[in-house]
């Protein structure tokens, strides 16, 4: 799948924003993968880094709202991880843009629902 | 430990040569431990240099455990033999070493080796060596004027210190003589203030007091 | 490495929702893959049995359901009839991860075998493990003397569990006197401020009466180390003793005033037991130098009312808020105004002149809009912010709790119990509410209980040949879940203290850590097959 | 100890935390609820975190259902209620319940949403984190029975009446949101604009965090009323209800993230700060919000059908007239309806504000969460877990005795 994304998200905020995004009939669009980590404090370079080198167009990080991780701060690791794979892609010359990382409460599902299409739309994906 | 930091990967990336086959070198020792050139970082470097849109053939990566020590090349000398280039993350020692065993080939620097220091927390690193050679940490009570001292005198304080701070940044940067005094009073050895110590060789001068390298994506 | 292939079973019922999947060609899809052996369809996998798995003994299973499955035990059958271990069974939700977030014109085949791909990478490269239980070391230690401290060493005591009590030796009058209460407050009536003390120490003997609880001296600890089954301190004396759980009720004291000649409420105490007449005009200045919470403003209204019944004494009370959420404040408040001590509430533009102890106070009252001077009051109690004692911080520092701002040695996060802290195996006794007590009994029994701690699922392992030993998942570890171990030179895991977050494995310079079924490369893989 | 067993009266968040806790000690335990889904009151209540989590509690309630789902050994009865209570000779509780016609079977039920596409009346609702059930406006037309592919659904089931025996009984049967419109004084009712927190609670919800009748572009002004029903004998409870500023000021915050341009006016008597994390939260809030510390005298409504909030100001010594595009009724904490009947039953007191008096232990009834006093998610399921201890201790003391 050339024109995909990929949407990590974790066992506890991600899910269950998730979840609500689907009981109120948003629907994922076409070509999105998801993938469920029990942390988003788990992703690391290399996992971002080899996803995108494969011909993923953009990674899609749905974590907890700060200060509500059930591990206390891998929710903020993982913004900071992130942060910093955007600075090297840009540096790189490719733009930060193909990741993202945003974080969610238990029933964001709405804004789950346009922050994936907004971001969906940013890296050309319809 | 030799503290390093990645260069930024655009700069890397300008130095880079339009070669066939890149090899990029990691180190398993100093820059691991300080999270810049160990088996992470050479994985995170190949992907960014595949996907960067350069005339690259192909990137492999590898780590060997020094490349500050001859004996470790041996298990790479048929992968260099492919590479028309290498890409090293270790320190500048490393680098050297690499050109001077492989001296057909072009090696570019991946990092900035920055100082000799310690480990002080997740992603915080404080110089405590000089590398100055001529050792008077028995005098002042283990720890160096030369690099905590941010104007690296050598007979007791500026007098521009206030409440144990430096005078350059009193928020940051502590003054060295100021520690020196208090531990020389809790070790009982006052008088080793009073020692003379005969003037520092300025020709081999640094700037700035103890040089600090906070990575704000690693701390806690 | 395992390479037991993996079948596939979908249950095409409850999660099919009228997807027209044709499954000829999944199936054909996926016998391509490396990792998918068989693939298996059947209809109401819950009230079918699971007999027609029997032909597949010794494989990994990958079960696609409704949550039907579950929610009816339906997965915990299938491990057991088969005799699967962890790491060779999982399952996943079709329909809340397929189908429910897929409009229906898409392409869910390929979506299905992406999932079923992806899934079935990361159960090939798990490692088949027993689940494994470990139980925490006998003993525990209560750091602590005062009323909290005594009482949950009681408790434990009477429910046949040995206890030692770390004293500190540090008997002041703390700020929280009067709110230390197990009961309802309106059981307890009006708590005489010299009973307080008497109190504290009757529990001490009582607490003492019992044969399982020793008492260690004051200052006797000296380091501590963790281990997988409890906590190791060294005393002073030499003596190396096991504790499989810390129970810390810290100390707080009240922050100084910086008013000279004013008292903090500490200070009000010590005249009360020391029998000091306190007559006069007493003022209480609230909300001043820092905004008295609930608790204090209950312990002024006790002083207050106290004060008044006893001296016959004017009491006036300023400040802004009447801050009445804890239980009883407010029936204690409206007793207070009927006894006739007076409340001003006191606008932004109060001043507070200090002339070495002569004090005038200046404000608007904020109901009357009234100005109002109060000169040279006789005793001007002003309450500071109670904060954690400088030896329960340190205690609390040495075992690398989590401390947020000076006064809770706790993380500062949901999901935990007000009671637990960072590290697990390290409780906080405090009496926030009517049960806190009780709470905290629950978890400290739940640890001790004969079951063990279950060792986490995605517990990492540290690969010995690729550690470099930088410490860094050392540093990392929210839990302190990683120490080192000068044997083997390499991290080591603390296995009942892991929560399994992947923190280490994220950041680990020599991609040396690996989650138990969750490897990195499995993960590569895992995503790789996705698209 | 599997002898032994427990009753559980509701299953809000203090019910499915002691049921959880007494299941995984090996305790039989049945719960019976009112609503026809778990979850209780705070179900429908939204997640109020604005750049981070504030602490409201929420999640842990979805947490809460999500756990007791996957756990399959609670005994679980539905639209029930409690209706008998008699003592058994020294051998436990002889205990009544009453179960309502439950339409949709939550055991069978696989979550299709057939039903919810048939239904004309939109009854067929769905609750956060479990299953389908079928709210008020249900004309039995009979439409989702044909549907179900499972036969869930069973319209006309008459009610049943059970006796079951436990060794225990808790209850946890929760609190009521103060109604406002008991008092003409707070003109709730009269125009759509005027809503409680409760109500903006389940805007929350819905993620749509205003109601219909104001839209977002005209939304100029907001007020919040603290202690509607609290601190009052007159118009409420003489007590405070410990959760209304918290939530009032999560939501003002929120509001505030949602809508920038928006002014929100706080009026309190006084600010209720507990907690741990409160302080620094407040600190963040502050800087949104106006405060102005006087209780509103009278309501009316102006042309434009705005709500016009009239009252002393304390700072300018005069009556001040403000409008607002909706005023938010920071409704407190009531005692539950069944509360007085529970007493009654079960032998237990009343305090003089209506909540349950918690004698825990005394011949087997145990009370926990809000229908005690007022509390917080939080508190709630510290005081549970606490409860679930002394219910541990009583049976095994019970088992002892034998």
């Amino acid at each position: 799948m050339e024109e995909s994304l990929l949407i990590i998200y974790c066992s506890e905020g991600g899910r269950k924003a998730l979840q609500k995004m689907s009981s109120e009939g948003f629907r994922l669009p076409s070509g999105v993968c998801t993938f469920e980590l029990p942390c988003t404090g788990r992703i690391n370079d290399v996992m971002l880094m080899e996803t995108l080198q494969n011909g993923v167009r953009g990674i899609f990080v749905a974590g907890c709202r700060e200060e509500n991780c059930k591990y206390l701060d891998g929710n903020k690791r993982a913004l900071r991880r992130i942060k910093r794979i955007k600075k090297l892609l840009s540096d790189a010359g490719i733009e930060g843009k193909h990741i993202e990382m945003q974080t969610f409460g238990p029933d964001e599902g709405k804004r789950l629902y346009s922050a994936i299409n907004d971001f969906a739309g940013k890296v050309g994906v319809s | 430990m030799i503290v390093a930091e990645q260069k930024p990967i655009g700069e890397i990336l300008k130095k880079l040569p339009e070669v066939e086959k890149l090899l990029v070198l990691g180190c398993d020792t100093c820059v691991t431990v300080c999270l810049a050139g160990g088996e992470k970082e050479v994985k995170v470097m190949c992907s960014a240099i595949r996907m960067a849109d350069k005339k690259i053939g192909e990137v492999t990566g590898f780590s060997i455990e020094r490349q500050c020590d001859r004996e470790f090349f041996k298990e790479i000398e048929a992968v260099v033999k492919e590479s028309d280039a290498i890409l090293s993350l270790a320190c500048g020692a490393g680098v050297q070493m690499l050109s001077d065993y492989f001296e057909g080939k072009l090696v570019i620097p991946g990092l900035n080796t920055h100082f000799i220091g310690s480990n002080e927390g997740a992603g915080y690193w404080l110089e405590r060596c000089l590398g100055c050679g001529d050792c008077m940490l028995d005098i002042t009570g283990g720890i160096c004027p030369k690099t905590r001292c941010s104007k690296g005198l050598m007979n007791g304080p500026c007098g521009g210190s206030e409440n144990g701070m430096c005078e350059i940044d009193p928020l940051n940067t502590e003054c060295g003589w100021y520690l020196i005094y208090e531990r020389l009073k809790k070790l009982n050895m006052l008088q080793n203030m009073m020692t003379n110590q005969p003037p520092r060789d300025w020709s081999r001068a640094h700037d700035g007091g103890p040089r600090k390298l906070l990575r704000e994506d690693i701390q806690p | 490495m395992n390479d037991k292939k993996i079948v596939a079973v979908l249950c095409d019922h409850g999660c099919r929702n009228g997807s027209k999947i044709k499954y000829d060609e999944l199936k054909t899809n996926l016998k391509k893959s490396e990792v998918i052996e068989d693939f298996l369809l059947v209809n109401k996998a819950c009230d079918s049995g699971v007999e027609f798995l029997d032909a597949y003994k010794g494989r990994k299973i990958l079960f696609g359901g409704c949550s039907l499955l579950e929610e009816r035990g339906i997965y915990s059958k299938i491990k057991e009839r088969l005799g699967l271990k962890n790491g060779e069974f999982r399952s996943f939700d079709v329909k809340a991860d397929l189908y429910d977030l897929y409009p229906d014109k898409v392409n869910l085949e390929e979506l299905l075998v992406c999932k079923i791909l992806s899934m079935g990478t990361l159960l090939y490269h798990a490692e088949p493990y027993e689940e494994e239980r470990i139980k925490p070391a006998e003993g525990i230690l209560v750091y602590g003397d005062g009323i909290t401290a005594l009482r949950t060493a009681r408790a434990l005591a009477e429910e046949d569990i040995s206890v030692e009590v770390l004293e500190t030796g540090e008997q002041f009058l703390s700020p929280g006197l009067f709110s230390q209460h197990f009961g309802r407050p309106d059981q307890r009536g009006l708590s005489s401020v010299v009973s307080a003390d008497e109190r504290r120490k009757s529990e001490r003997n009582r607490v003492a009466g019992f044969k399982n609880v020793r008492f260690l001296p004051s200052d006797a600890f000296l380091s501590f180390e963790t281990v997988e089954d409890g906590f190791v301190f060294t005393f002073k004396s030499g003596e190396k003793r096991k504790f499989g759980t810390v129970v810390i009720a810290p100390e707080r004291e009240e922050e100084q005033s910086r008013e000279t000649g004013a008292l903090n409420l500490t200070d009000l105490y010590g005249k009360i037991v020391c029998g000091e007449p306190l007559k006069g005009e007493v003022v209480f200045l609230l909300d001043y130098a820092a905004d008295t919470s609930p608790e204090v403003f209950k312990d002024v209204l006790l002083a207050g009312k106290y004060i008044k019944r006893r001296f016959a004494s004017e009491v006036r009370i300023l400040m802004k808020n009447a801050k009445v959420s804890v239980s009883g404040a407010q029936e204690l408040y409206d007793e207070c105004r009927e006894q006739g001590i007076i409340f001003f509430k006191y606008l932004e533009d109060l001043t507070l002149k200090n002339n070495y102890g002569d004090f005038e106070i200046e404000g608007t009252d904020l109901y009357t809009g009234d100005k109002f001077l109060i000169k040279e009051p006789d005793i001007l109690v002003i309450p500071g912010r109670s904060i954690l004692s400088p030896r329960s911080k340190n205690f609390a520092e040495a075992l690398e709790l989590l401390t947020i701002s000076d006064r809770y040695p706790q993380p500062d996060s949901l999901w935990r119990l007000p009671n637990e802290t960072n590290r697990p195996g390290v409780f906080v006794a405090y009496p926030t509410g009517d049960n806190s007590i009780a709470s905290l009994l629950f978890s400290v029994r739940a640890r001790l209980s004969t079951a063990g701690i279950a060792v986490n699922e995605h517990i990492p392992v540290v690969d010995e040949d690729k550690c470099v030993y930088c410490l860094t998942c050392v540093r990392v570890c929210p839990f302190k879940a990683m120490t080192t171990d000068s044997e083997s030179r390499v991290a080591k895991v603390l296995r009942t203290v892991c929560q399994g977050c992947g923190s280490c494995a994220a950041e680990c310079p020599a991609e040396a850590i690996q989650l138990r079924n969750l490897t990195g490369e499995s993960l590569y893989q895992g995503i790789r097959a996705l698209g | 100890m599997s002898s032994n067993s427990v009753c559980i009266i509701g299953a809000g968040i203090s019910g499915l935390t002691v049921a959880n806790n007494l299941v995984n000690a090996g305790i039989e335990v049945t719960l019976v609820e009112r609503n026809p889904y778990p979850g209780g009151r705070a179900l429908f209540y939204g997640c109020k975190a604005s750049d981070s989590c504030v602490h409201c509690g929420v999640c842990l309630i979805r947490e809460a259902v999500m756990n007791f789902r996957r756990t399959h050994n609670i005994k679980s009865q539905f639209s029930s209620e409690l209706t008998g209570f008699s003592r058994s000779n020294g051998e436990g509780i002889l205990l009544e319940i009453e179960t309502h016609p439950n339409i949709i079977d939550w055991r069978l039920c696989t979550e299709c949403g057939k039903c919810i596409e048939a239904c004309p009346e939109n009854a067929v609702k769905i609750a956060p984190g479990w299953k389908y059930y079928v709210d008020s406006g249900c004309n039995d037309c009979g439409k989702c029975v044909d549907v179900c592919p499972e036969g869930a659904i069973a319209l006309k089931r008459e009610s049943m009446r059970e006796s079951i025996h436990a060794d225990c009984l808790v209850i946890a049967s929760g609190f009521k949101p103060f109604d406002p419109s008991v008092n003409r004084k707070w003109s709730y009712g009269e125009s759509p604009r005027i809503i409680t927190g409760s109500d903006l609670e389940e805007l929350f919800y819905t993620e749509n965090y205003l109601p219909g009748v104001v839209k977002k572009s005209d939304c100029k002004r907001i007020a919040f009323l603290q202690c509607v029903g609290s601190r009052n004998v007159t118009e409420g409870g003489e007590y405070c209800s410990r959760v209304c500023c918290a939530y009032a000021l999560q939501m003002a915050g929120r509001l505030k993230d949602e809508f920038p341009h928006t002014e929100i006016d706080f009026y309190y008597m006084d600010i209720q700060h507990f907690g741990k994390d409160f302080e620094s939260f407040f600190g963040d809030v502050s800087r949104k919000v106006n405060f102005i510390n006087s209780n509103p005298i009278t309501f009316s409504v102006d042309r434009a059908d705005r709500p016009v909030v009239r009252y002393e100001s304390i700072t300018e010594q005069k009556d001040k007239e403000e409008a607002y595009d909706l005023v938010v009724l920071s409704n407190g904490i009531a005692p539950g309806d069944k509360n007085e009947a529970l007493a009654k039953m079960t032998g237990l007191s009343l305090d003089k504000s209506g909540f349950l008096y918690a004698m825990n232990g005394m011949g087997g009834v145990f009370v926990t969460g809000a229908c005690k006093q007022p509390m917080r998610i939080e508190d709630c399921i510290e005081d549970a877990t606490g409860v679930t201890g002394e219910v541990l201790s009583y049976l095994e003391e019970r088992v002892q005795v034998k």
